[in-house]
C-alpha cells in the first residue's frame, strides 16, 4: 500500500503559524530539510515522526532557541525571524519542551513567571501580586500545591503541572507541547487532554508531539508527518487510518502486534526476599525465571526505579536477600551486579544512561572492558568489533560509530544505552520504561529484540507504565503501589482493569469502595 | 517482523587520521612551542646551549610530574589545589625524620608515604562525605602548610645527606638530569595509563557523566579516590626532588605552585570541566612554560612580567581558534 | 673588551630599599666604567623563584652575581653551580649560608643593629615598659638574626618588656593586622619594634588608626621616604637604616674585585670598596658596611627625598 | 518567598556565636563593641568581594582575579592620586569602580562571547593583571606619604559611629539583598545556576547573565581597590595576593554551592564574617602565629563538612506517602 494521499487543506481557515523550506544542520548532521508545518487557530496538530526526526529541533526553532539555516516562519501571514527566545515569547508561542526546563531552587511561583514577573512602580519584582495570579493559574489546571512551595519538593508530575502553567503564564496564541504526557500517570494525562480542549476552544494553535498514537488520534485534529528530517505530508487526522499514518512515518508498514512470547520458562534464577529501604519501598519479595519477561507495573512514583536501582547496588536497601542462581549475593555496587549478570538500562536516558561527550563505541563497550581488553590493557580493534555488532543488531542510527553520543536522537542514544548492556551477555536485564519517548518503529523493535532475549534464555524485568506493552510483553506482572507489591498477576488475570485497579489502590469492584 | 529492518553500514571513524591528528589541540601546541624554540634560538645567544637547557628543565619538571597526575584529575572532574601544601608538608615530614636520623632512603619512603596520606585525606573528603573538590583542597591547602608551619615555625631543616642530592641535583648522564628522566618515566606511565587502560577509559567516563559511569558498573569513588592519592603520590615525589635541589626545607617551600600546575594542565589541553584531554598535551604545554619562562629569564624579563605571557598564552591558545572560527563563519554568512 | 656584567639579585622587586640599592650600584657601575648591572629578582620573596632568576644568569654566564638572599639554605645548591661555572658570587643584606657565596656583606654588624633597635624603643620609654616585634616573614634570616641579637642584650634595658612577635610577611595589610591584634591583646603596649621596612610603614599606620599616637611608639627599621608622614604624625619618634645607595655601591664594588681583580675571600682579607673604604671579613667570610643611622623629625626631611 | 532564616545561616550564625564566646572567655575586650565594629571594619573588604563572588558562583562561574583586580584598580587610582592629588575622591572612586567592572567585563565577555571555561579565564586575567600593576608601576610601591590625606582618609572618616569602609560594606549587602531578591537581574543568576538548560528555554540568555555577573564583580573588585589601597595607604604590585581564595572560602563557608544556583546574600556575609572574626581572633588570643594557617584550614574543611550534612536533600520518601494515605 502507498502513503494516503495528502488531503487538500480547507480553505475557511488560514494558518496562524506557517513554517515553509525550514532547514537547520548541526555539525554534519541535517537535522531539518526544508520542512514545511502549518498550525491553525484553535485546532491541534500533531506532528509525528520516528526519533531524530526533527520534531524537537522544529520546537526550538519555533521558540527562537535554535536559528534555522534557511526558510520562512510566518505569523498571520508576516514573515518573522526570531533570533532569541524572549523574540519567540513576543510573538505568542509558548512550549512546553521534552524535558522539564525548570528551576529547582526557586518557587513554583517563580518557576512560573521567571522572564515576565509582574514589577512595581519601582521596577522591582511584584512578589505578592506574582503569587496572586500563579495560584490562580494553579487553580486553573487543578494543581494541588501552592504557588510558594519550592520546586525541589515536587514530584516530576508536578513539575510538569508547573511546566504547563508556566506556558499558560503569557497569553500565548501558540502553544507547542513536546511529548507532555510522557512523564504523567493516567490521571493526570486525562486532566492534560481536558486542557488541551480548553486552549482549543480560546482558539490557541496548538502543536502536540507525541509516540502515542491513541493519544494522537483522540486529541489532535490534523497532522504532520516528518521523516528524517524532510517533510513527508499534512492533513486532516479525520481523514487518515491509524495504519496510514503509521506507514507515512516509517515509510513500511510496522506491525504493532506484540510479538509471540513462546519462549520456555525454566528454572529460577533471580530471588528477592524482603528488600526494604527506610523511606522508598519494603517488603519485596519475587522471583525471576529464565526466559521469563517479568513486567513490573505501576503508577509513575510507585517507586519500582528506586527497586531496581537498589537491585543494581546504586543505592543500599536496608534489609533483604538476593539470590542469584539460588546462592545468595551481596550487591553493594553496580559493578557487583554487572559481575553477577544482572543489568540495568535505567530510565532516566540522558543523566544515567548515554555517557555524552564518549563516542559511541565507547559508551557500548564500558561495561565490557574486561572483555575485549587484555591484562588491564585496551585493545580498540576488538571495541570497534563489538560495537558493530550491537549496532546492527540495534539497528542503530549513526554517522560513524567514534561520533558523540551526544549528537544522536533520544531514541538511538537508547539504543546504545540497551546495546551497551546486552554486550554484557547479562542473564538478568532489567529495563526501565524502555520504550519511553521511543518511535513506534523502533518500538516494535525493542519489543522483538526483548522477545528474542528471552528466547534466548534471558531474564527480563520490564519496566512500565504503559498498559498495552505490560499487558502484550509480559509473562507475569508484579504491581507496585506507595513502595510497596499491590500485587502479581499471572499473564492470564492481566487486563487494564485489573491492572489499574491495584496500581491505584481501587479494591475490587464487587466490594465496591474506593480508599 | 524485524527482518524488514535494513541494517545500515556505520563506518567506524567520521574522519581520517591524519585529519583528526591534524586538528588536534597537541598539534597546534606543538606549533607554538616550536615558535618559541625558534625565537628564543634567535632572541638570545645562550639559550641553543646544552647545559642552560638542561638548567631550563628545572623550571617545570617537578611541576609537570605532579600536573600529569592532576590532569588525570581534572578529567575525571574533580581539582587538587593543595598540591602545592602536600609538598611543603612532606618535606617537612622529611626534614623531621632526617632530625631523627633517617637516611636517604628512609627519606625517600617517607616522603612518598605522606604524598600518599595527604592525597588519600582529600580523598576521603571528597569521595566519602561528598564535597567538592576544589572547597575540600583550598581548605587542605591551608592545613596541610600550616602543620608544616606549626612543624617548623620560623625554623629551617637542612644538612640532608650528600645522596639525597642525587634526586633534584643529580645527572644521570652528560646534560640528562635525574629530574628529566623521572619525569620522562612518569608522562610515559601517565600516558600509558591514562589512554591505554581500562583505568583510563573509566576516567574519561567519569568525567563525562559521573552518574551514568555509576550506572555502567564503574566503581566511580574509587577510582576518583585513587586519582586524589595519585596526585597526592606525584607531590611526594616533586617534594623529593625538589627538597633535594634547594637541599633545606622550609614551611614556604613551593608556595604558589599549584596555578602553574593547573596552567600547564589547561594549556595542555585538559578541559577544566573534566571529560577530555591527553597527557601529550601536558607534555607538550610543559615544555611551553618551561620554554618562555627560560627564553624570558635569559632576556632578564622579572617573572611577573613572564606570567603575563603564560596568562595570555592560557587564554589566547583557547580563544584564537574559537575567534577564528567564528571570523570564518561571519565571512560565510 | 666586553662589559662586565654583575648581577644584582634582590628579595622582590619593587620594593623601595633594593631599588635604591640599585641606584648604588649604577653609580659604582658608572664609576667602575666597563660594568653592565643587570638588576633582577623574583617578584614575591620566594626561594624558588630567585632560583629561576639565578639559572637564568648562569645561562647568560654573568660575571658575578651580588644576592640578596630569601633563603639562606635553598638557594646553595644554585650558587654553588654558578661558582662551579666559573661566575663570583657574593651575598649582601640577607645572607647566604657560607658554603654558597664567596663572602657576605653584612649592611651593619648584626650585633650593632639588634642593640639600637631595642635602644630606639627604650629611649622613649625611660620608665620602662611593654614592647612587641612586628617581623618579616619567619623565614627571614636577617630579621632572626636581629632579633636574636636584640634578645642578647636585653639585660641591658630593665624594665623592657617583649611580649610577643608577631609576622607581617612583608604584606603591608598583614603587617597592619598583625599590628592591631598586637595593640588589642596588649592594651598597655608602648612600643612597636618593626626591623622591617614594609612592617615598620604599617605598623605605623596601624597606629594612627586605632588612635593610639603618643601611646604606641613604632620604630625599627625603615626608609625616610616611606616612614617620612609617620615622623610627621608622631607615631613613630624616631628609627634607623643603613644607607641603602651605599649598600647596592658597595656590593657592586666587591663583585667586581672579587671577579676582576683576583682578590681572595678568605677570613681576614680587607677588600676595598671605593668610596666606602674598606670590608674586613671575619671567620665566616663576613664583614659589615657601616654603622646604622637614626633618623627622627630633626633629619627626615633631608633624607626622605634621597631614598 | 517568606521563608524564616534559611538552617545553613542559621548553624553558621550560631558557630559565629560560639567563636565570639570562646574567644570572650580568653580575652573579654574581643567582644566590646567597639570591638566588634574593629572587626567588622576589617572584613568589610572581604564581605564587598564576598558579594560579588557570590553572583559570579551562583551562575557557576568562578572569579579568581578579584583580588588582582583588587591591586590593579588600587595601584591604578593611587597613581592617579599622585599625580592629580585635587581630583576628589567621589571621581577617584568613580574611577575605580569603571576600571574594575571593565576588568570583569573583560572576563566577562571571554566567557560569554568565546565560552571559556570561568576558571581558566580568570587564572589568566589574574596573571594578566598582576603583571600589568608592574609594569605601569615599574615595581614601585606607592607610599603613604605620596598620597593626598583626602586620599587615605576617606575610608576611615567616621559617620554615624561607623568608618566608611564599614559603610560600604553595609550598601554593598543591602543593596545585594534587594538586587538578588527583587529583580529580574538577581532571580536569573539563580535561574541561570541553577538550570542553565532550562534558562535558555525561558529566554534567559546566561552568556550575558554571566557577562553582567563578572562585570558586578568587577566593580566591587575595583571600589574595594580603593578602599584597600587608601586604608593601608599603600600600593605595590602584591597587595591581596591570594586573597580571591579567601573569597572564595568565605563564599563556600556560606553555603554558596559552588555548583551554582544554591546560595543567598546572608550566607555570603556570615561566610566572610565566619573568616573575619577567626582571622581577627586568632592573633588576640595569643595562638602562636604559627598555628593560624592550620586553624582557618580546618575551619574551612569543618565549615564545608557541616554545611554539606545540612543541605543534603531527604529523598522523596515514597513510603511515608504509603502510611499517610492507607
Ligand atoms: N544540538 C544538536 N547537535 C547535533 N545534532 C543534533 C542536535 N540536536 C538534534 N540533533 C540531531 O538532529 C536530529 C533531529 O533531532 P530531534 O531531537 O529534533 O529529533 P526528534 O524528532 O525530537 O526525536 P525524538 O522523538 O527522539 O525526540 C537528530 O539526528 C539529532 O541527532
Ligand atoms: N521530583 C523529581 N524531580 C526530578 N526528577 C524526578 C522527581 N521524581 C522522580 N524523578 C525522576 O523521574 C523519573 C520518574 O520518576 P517516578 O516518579 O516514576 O519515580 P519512580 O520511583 O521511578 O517510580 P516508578 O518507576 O514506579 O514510576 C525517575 O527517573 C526519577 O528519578
Ligand atoms: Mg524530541
Ligand atoms: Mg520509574
Amino acid at each position: 500500500m502507498s502513503p494516503s494521499p495528502v488531503p487538500p487543506i480547507s480553505p475557511d481557515l488560514a494558518p496562524l503559524v506557517s513554517m515553509d523550506m525550514i532547514s537547520k544542520t548541526f555539525t554534519g548532521v541535517k537535522a531539518l530539510d526544508g520542512v514545511k508545518l502549518d498550525l491553525y487557530p484553535g485546532q491541534v496538530t500533531a506532528l509525528v515522526g520516528e526519533n531524530g526526526a526533527g520534531k524537537s529541533t522544529t520546537v526550538k526553532i519555533l521558540t527562537g532557541i535554535y536559528q534555522p539555516d534557511g526558510g520562512t516562519i510566518r505569523i498571520d501571514g508576516a514573515p518573522v525571524s526570531f533570533a532569541r527566545p524572549n523574540d519567540a515569547a513576543k510573538a505568542g508561542i509558548t512550549a512546553i519542551h521534552q524535558e522539564t526546563v525548570l528551576f529547582d531552587e526557586l518557587c513554583v511561583a517563580e518557576n512560573i513567571y521567571i522572564g515576565h514577573a509582574p514589577r512595581t512602580r519601582f521596577g522591582l519584582i511584584d512578589k505578592a501580586q506574582m503569587h496572586r495570579l500563579a495560584t490562580k493559574l494553579l487553580a486553573e489546571i487543578g494543581a494541588p500545591f501552592s504557588s510558594h512551595t519550592p520546586l525541589r519538593d515536587l514530584g516530576i508530575a508536578n513539575k510538569h503541572l508547573v511546566a504547563i502553567a508556566r506556558a499558560l503564564s503569557v497569553d500565548a496564541r501558540v502553544v507547542i507541547m513536546d511529548e507532555p504526557t510522557a512523564a504523567l500517570s493516567h490521571k493526570e494525562i486525562e486532566e492534560l487532554y481536558a486542557l488541551v480542549d480548553t486552549l482549543k476552544s480560546q482558539g490557541k494553535a496548538i502543536l502536540f508531539i507525541s509516540h502515542k498514537f491513541d493519544e494522537i488520534f483522540r486529541i489532535a485534529d490534523r497532522y504532520t508527518v516528518f521523516r528524517d528530517g524532510a517533510f513527508v505530508g499534512d492533513g486532516k487526522i479525520a481523514d487518515i487510518t491509524e495504519n496510514d499514518l503509521v506507514k507515512m512515518m516509517v515509510g513500511r508498514s510496522v506491525d504493532q502486534i506484540f510479538p509471540q512470547s513462546d519462549h520456555a520458562i525454566g528454572e529460577e534464577v533471580l530471588k528477592v526476599v524482603g528488600y526494604a529501604h527506610p523511606t522508598e519501598f519494603a517488603d519485596i519479595t519475587f522471583s525471576l525465571h529464565r526466559g521469563e519477561i517479568l513486567g513490573f507495573y505501576g503508577l509513575v512514583g510507585a517507586g519500582r526505579s528506586e527497586f531496581m536501582q537498589a537491585l543494581f547496588g546504586i543505592t543500599k536497601p536496608s534489609k533483604g536477600v538476593c539470590r542469584v542462581n539460588g546462592d545468595i549475593k551481596v550487591i553493594r555496587s553496580p559493578a557487583d551486579a554487572v559481575s553477577n549478570g544482572i543489568v540495568y538500562v535505567p530510565e532516566d536516558r540522558g543523566r544515567q544512561g548515554a555517557i555524552i561527550g564518549l563516542p559511541i563505541f565507547q559508551n557500548m563497550t564500558l561495561p565490557s572492558l574486561a572483555k575485549t581488553s587484555r591484562h588491564g590493557f585496551l585493545r580498540l580493534a576488538e571495541e570497534f568489533k563489538l560495537a558493530r555488532e550491537y549496532a546492527q543488531r540495534l539497528d542503530l542510527r549513526a554517522a560513524a560509530l567514534d561520533q558523540d553520543v551526544g549528537n544522536l536522537s533520544g531514541g538511538n542514544q537508547q539504543k546504545v544505552v540497551i546495546a551497551k548492556w546486552l554486550a554484557t551477555q547479562p542473564q538478568v536485564i532489567i529495563l526501565d520504561e524502555p520504550t519511553k519517548g521511543i518511535d513506534i518503529g523502533s518500538k516494535a523493535a525493542v519489543h522483538a529484540f526483548m522477545a528474542e532475549l528471552a528466547a534466548q534464555g534471558l531474564s527480563v524485568i520490564m519496566v512500565s507504565s504503559e498498559i498495552p506493552e505490560i499487558i502484550g510483553m509480559s509473562d507475569r506482572v508484579i504491581v507496585m503501589r506507595d513502595g510497596r507489591i499491590a500485587a502479581e498477576l499471572a499473564k492470564d488475570d492481566l487486563t487494564p482493569e485489573t491492572l489499574v485497579r491495584h496500581a491505584a489502590g481501587i479494591r475490587s469492584s464487587k466490594a465496591g469502595a474506593a480508599a | 517482523m524485524t527482518d524488514a529492518i535494513q541494517t545500515r553500514h556505520i563506518p567506524d571513524h567520521q574522519t581520517s587520521r591524519a585529519a583528526r591528528i591534524f586538528k588536534s589541540w597537541e598539534s597546534l601546541l606543538l606549533a607554538v612551542a616550536i615558535a618559541i624554540f625558534v625565537i628564543n634560538s634567535f632572541a638570545t645567544p645562550y639559550f641553543l646551549n646544552p647545559w642552560n637547557l638542561s638548567d631550563a628543565t628545572f623550571n617545570f619538571t617537578e611541576k609537570a610530574m605532579i600536573a600529569f597526575a592532576m590532569a588525570l584529575l581534572i578529567i575525571s572532574g574533580e581539582i587538587d589545589l593543595s598540591v602545592a601544601s602536600i609538598i611543603a608538608l612532606a618535606s617537612t615530614a622529611m626534614g623531621l625524620a632526617l632530625q631523627y636520623g633517617a637516611g636517604t632512603p628512609e627519606l625517600v619512603l617517607i616522603g612518598l608515604t605522606v604524598g600518599v596520606l595527604c592525597g588519600a585525606f582529600n580523598g576521603f573528603f571528597v569521595t566519602v562525605l561528598g564535597l567538592p573538590s576544589i572547597v575540600v583542597t583550598i581548605g587542605t591547602m591551608s592545613l596541610f602548610r600550616g602543620i608544616s608551619f606549626i612543624i617548623l615555625g620560623d625554623d629551617a631543616f637542612r644538612g640532608y645527606p650528600a645522596s639525597f642530592a642525587w634526586f633534584g641535583q643529580g645527572y644521570i648522564y652528560w646534560v640528562f638530569t635525574v629530574e628529566m628522566a623521572l619525569f620522562v618515566i612518569i608522562a610515559i606511565i601517565y600516558g600509558v595509563l591514562l589512554h591505554k587502560t581500562n583505568f583510563g577509559r573509566a576516567v574519561y567516563a567519569i568525567g563525562n557523566n559521573p552518574t551514568a559511569a555509576l550506572f555502567s558498573g564503574i566503581r566511580v569513588q574509587r577510582v576518583k579516590f585513587i586519582l586524589f592519592v595519585l596526585t597526592g603520590l606525584m607531590s611526594g615525589i616533586a617534594a623529593i626532588c625538589l627538597t633535594s635541589r634547594l637541599g633545606s626545607t622550609r614551611p614556604s617551600i613551593a608556595t604558589g605552585m599549584e596555578l602553574e600546575v593547573v596552567t600547564m594542565v589547561v594549556l595542555g589541553g585538559v578541559s577544566i570541566l573534566g571529560g577530555s584531554g591527553t597527557i601529550p598535551g601536558v607534555v607538550i604545554a610543559a615544555f611551553v612554560m618551561g620554554l618562555v619562562t627560560f627564553g624570558l629569564g635569559l632576556l632578564n624579563v622579572p617573572g611577573i612580567v613572564m606570567s603575563i605571557f603564560i596568562g595570555l598564552l592560557l587564554i589566547g591558545v583557547i580563544a584564537l581558534p574559537r575567534l577564528w572560527a567564528m571570523a570564518a563563519r561571519g565571512r560565510r554568512a | 673588551q666586553d662589559d662586565v656584567r654583575i648581577a644584582i639579585v634582590v628579595k622582590a622587586l619593587g620594593i623601595g630599599f633594593f631599588e635604591a640599592a640599585a641606584e648604588g650600584a649604577q653609580e659604582a657601575a658608572a664609576e667602575l666604567g666597563n660594568v653592565e648591572i643587570i638588576y633582577t629578582g623574583p617578584t614575591d620573596t620566594t626561594a624558588e623563584g630567585q632560583i629561576e632568576v639565578i639559572n637564568a644568569l648562569i645561562a647568560q654566564q654573568v660575571d658575578a652575581i651580588a644576592i640578596s638572599a630569601n633563603d639562606t639554605d635553598a638557594l646553595v645548591p644554585a650558587l654553588q653551580r654558578a661558582m662551579q661555572r666559573g661566575i663570583t658570587v657574593i651575598s649582601w643584606d640577607s645572607g647566604v649560608a657560607p658554603e654558597g657565596r664567596q663572602l657576605h656583606l653584612n649592611p651593619s654588624s648584626n650585633p650593632l643593629i639588634g642593640n639600637m633597635i631595642i635602644k630606639l624603643a627604650a629611649d622613649h620609654l625611660p620608665d620602662g615598659g611593654e614592647v612587641a616585634l612586628l617581623s618579616a616573614t619567619t623565614t627571614s634570616t636577617n630579621q632572626n638574626i636581629w632579633i636574636q641579637e636584640m634578645m642578647a642584650v636585653m639585660g641591658d634595658y630593665p624594665g623592657i618588656e617583649v611580649v610577643a612577635t608577631v609576622y607581617g610577611d612583608d604584606l603591608a595589610d598583614k603587617s597592619y593586622r598583625e599590628a592591631t591584634g598586637l595593640m588589642q591583646s596588649y592594651p598597655d603596649l608602648d612600643a612597636i619594634i618593626a626591623p622591617t621596612s614594609v612592617g615598620i610603614v604599617a605598623a605605623a599606620q596601624a597606629v594612627v588608626d586605632a588612635g593610639k599616637v603618643g601611646e604606641v611608639n613604632v620604630t625599627g627599621l625603615g626608609l625616610p621616604s616611606e616612614m617620612a608622614g609617620a615622623i610627621a604624625s608622631g607615631a613613630s619618634q624616631s628609627f634607623a637604616i643603613w644607607n641603602p645607595i651605599d649598600l647596592g655601591y658597595s656590593a657592586t664594588m666587591l663583585a667586581y674585585e672579587l671577579s676582576q681583580n683576583g682578590v681572595e675571600a678568605a677570613p681576614g682579607a680587607e677588600i676595598p670598596m671605593g668610596r666606602m673604604g674598606s670590608l674586613t671579613l671575619d671567620e665566616n667570610n663576613e664583614g659589615a658596611m657601616a654603622d646604622p643611622f637614626v633618623y627622627d623629625a630633626s633629619n627626615i626631611d633631608q633624607f626622605k627625598s634621597i631614598f | 518567598m517568606t521563608r524564616f532564616l534559611p538552617m545553613r545561616e542559621t548553624i553558621l550564625a550560631g558557630a559565629i556565636l560560639v567563636l565570639l564566646l570562646l574567644v570572650a572567655a580568653r580575652f573579654p575586650g574581643f567582644v566590646a563593641p567597639a570591638n566588634l565594629a574593629n572587626v567588622f571594619n576589617d572584613t568589610a573588604p572581604l564581605i564587598i568581594l564576598a558579594l560579588g563572588q557570590m553572583v559570579v558562583i551562583l551562575t557557576r562561574c568562578i572569579d579568581l582575579s578579584v583580588a588582582a583586580n583588587l591591586a590593579l584598580t588600587g595601584m591604578a587610582v593611587a597613581m592617579i592620586n599622585v599625580a592629580i592629588p585635587g581630583l576628589p575622591i567621589g571621581v577617584i572612586m568613580g574611577i575605580a569602580i569603571l576600571l574594575g567592572a571593565a576588568m570583569g567585563a573583560i572576563n566577562g565577555l571571554l566567557v560569554w562571547k568565546l565560552a571559556i571555561p570561568p576558571i581558566v579565564v580568570t587564572l589568566g586575567t589574574m596573571t594578566i593583571f598582576r603583571g600589568i600593576i608592574f609594569l605601569i608601576s615599574d615595581g614601585k610601591w606607592v607610599n603613604a606619604h605620596e598620597m593626598s590625606s583626602a586620599f587615605t582618609g576617606v575610608p576611615r572618616m567616621v559617620l554615624l559611629g561607623l568608618p566608611v569602609l564599614s559603610w560600604a560594606a553595609i550598601i554593598t549587602i543591602i543593596l545585594f539583598g534587594i538586587m538578588m531578591a527583587r529583580t529580574q537581574f538577581g532571580r536569573s543568576i539563580f535561574a541561570v545556576g541553577g538550570n542553565p538548560h532550562a534558562a535558555v528555554y525561558t529566554g534567559i540568555d546566561v552568556g550575558k547573565t554571566q557577562f553582567w555577573a563578572f562585570v558586578v564583580s568587577g566593580a566591587l573588585a575595583g571600589l574595594t581597590g580603593y578602599l584597600w589601597v587608601s586604608r593601608f595607604a599603600v600600593a605595590y604590585v602584591d597587595i591581596a595576593g591570594g586573597f580571591e581564595l579567601e573569597v572564595v572560602a568565605a563564599c563556600v563557608i556560606g553555603g554558596i554551592s559552588i555548583a551554582g544556583g544554591i546560595g543567598s546574600v546572608g550566607g555570603a556575609v556570615l561566610g566572610a564574617i565566619f573568616l573575619g572574626v577567626v582571622k581577627n581572633a586568632l592573633p588576640v588570643v595569643n595562638i602562636s602565629p604559627f598555628w593560624q594557617l592550620a586553624i582557618s584550614g580546618s575551619a574551612i574543611l569543618i565549615a564545608v563538612a557541616f554545611n554539606a550534612r545540612a543541605g543534603r536533600s531527604k529523598g522523596r520518601i515514597i513510603l511515608k506517602k504509603a502510611e499517610t494515605t492507607p
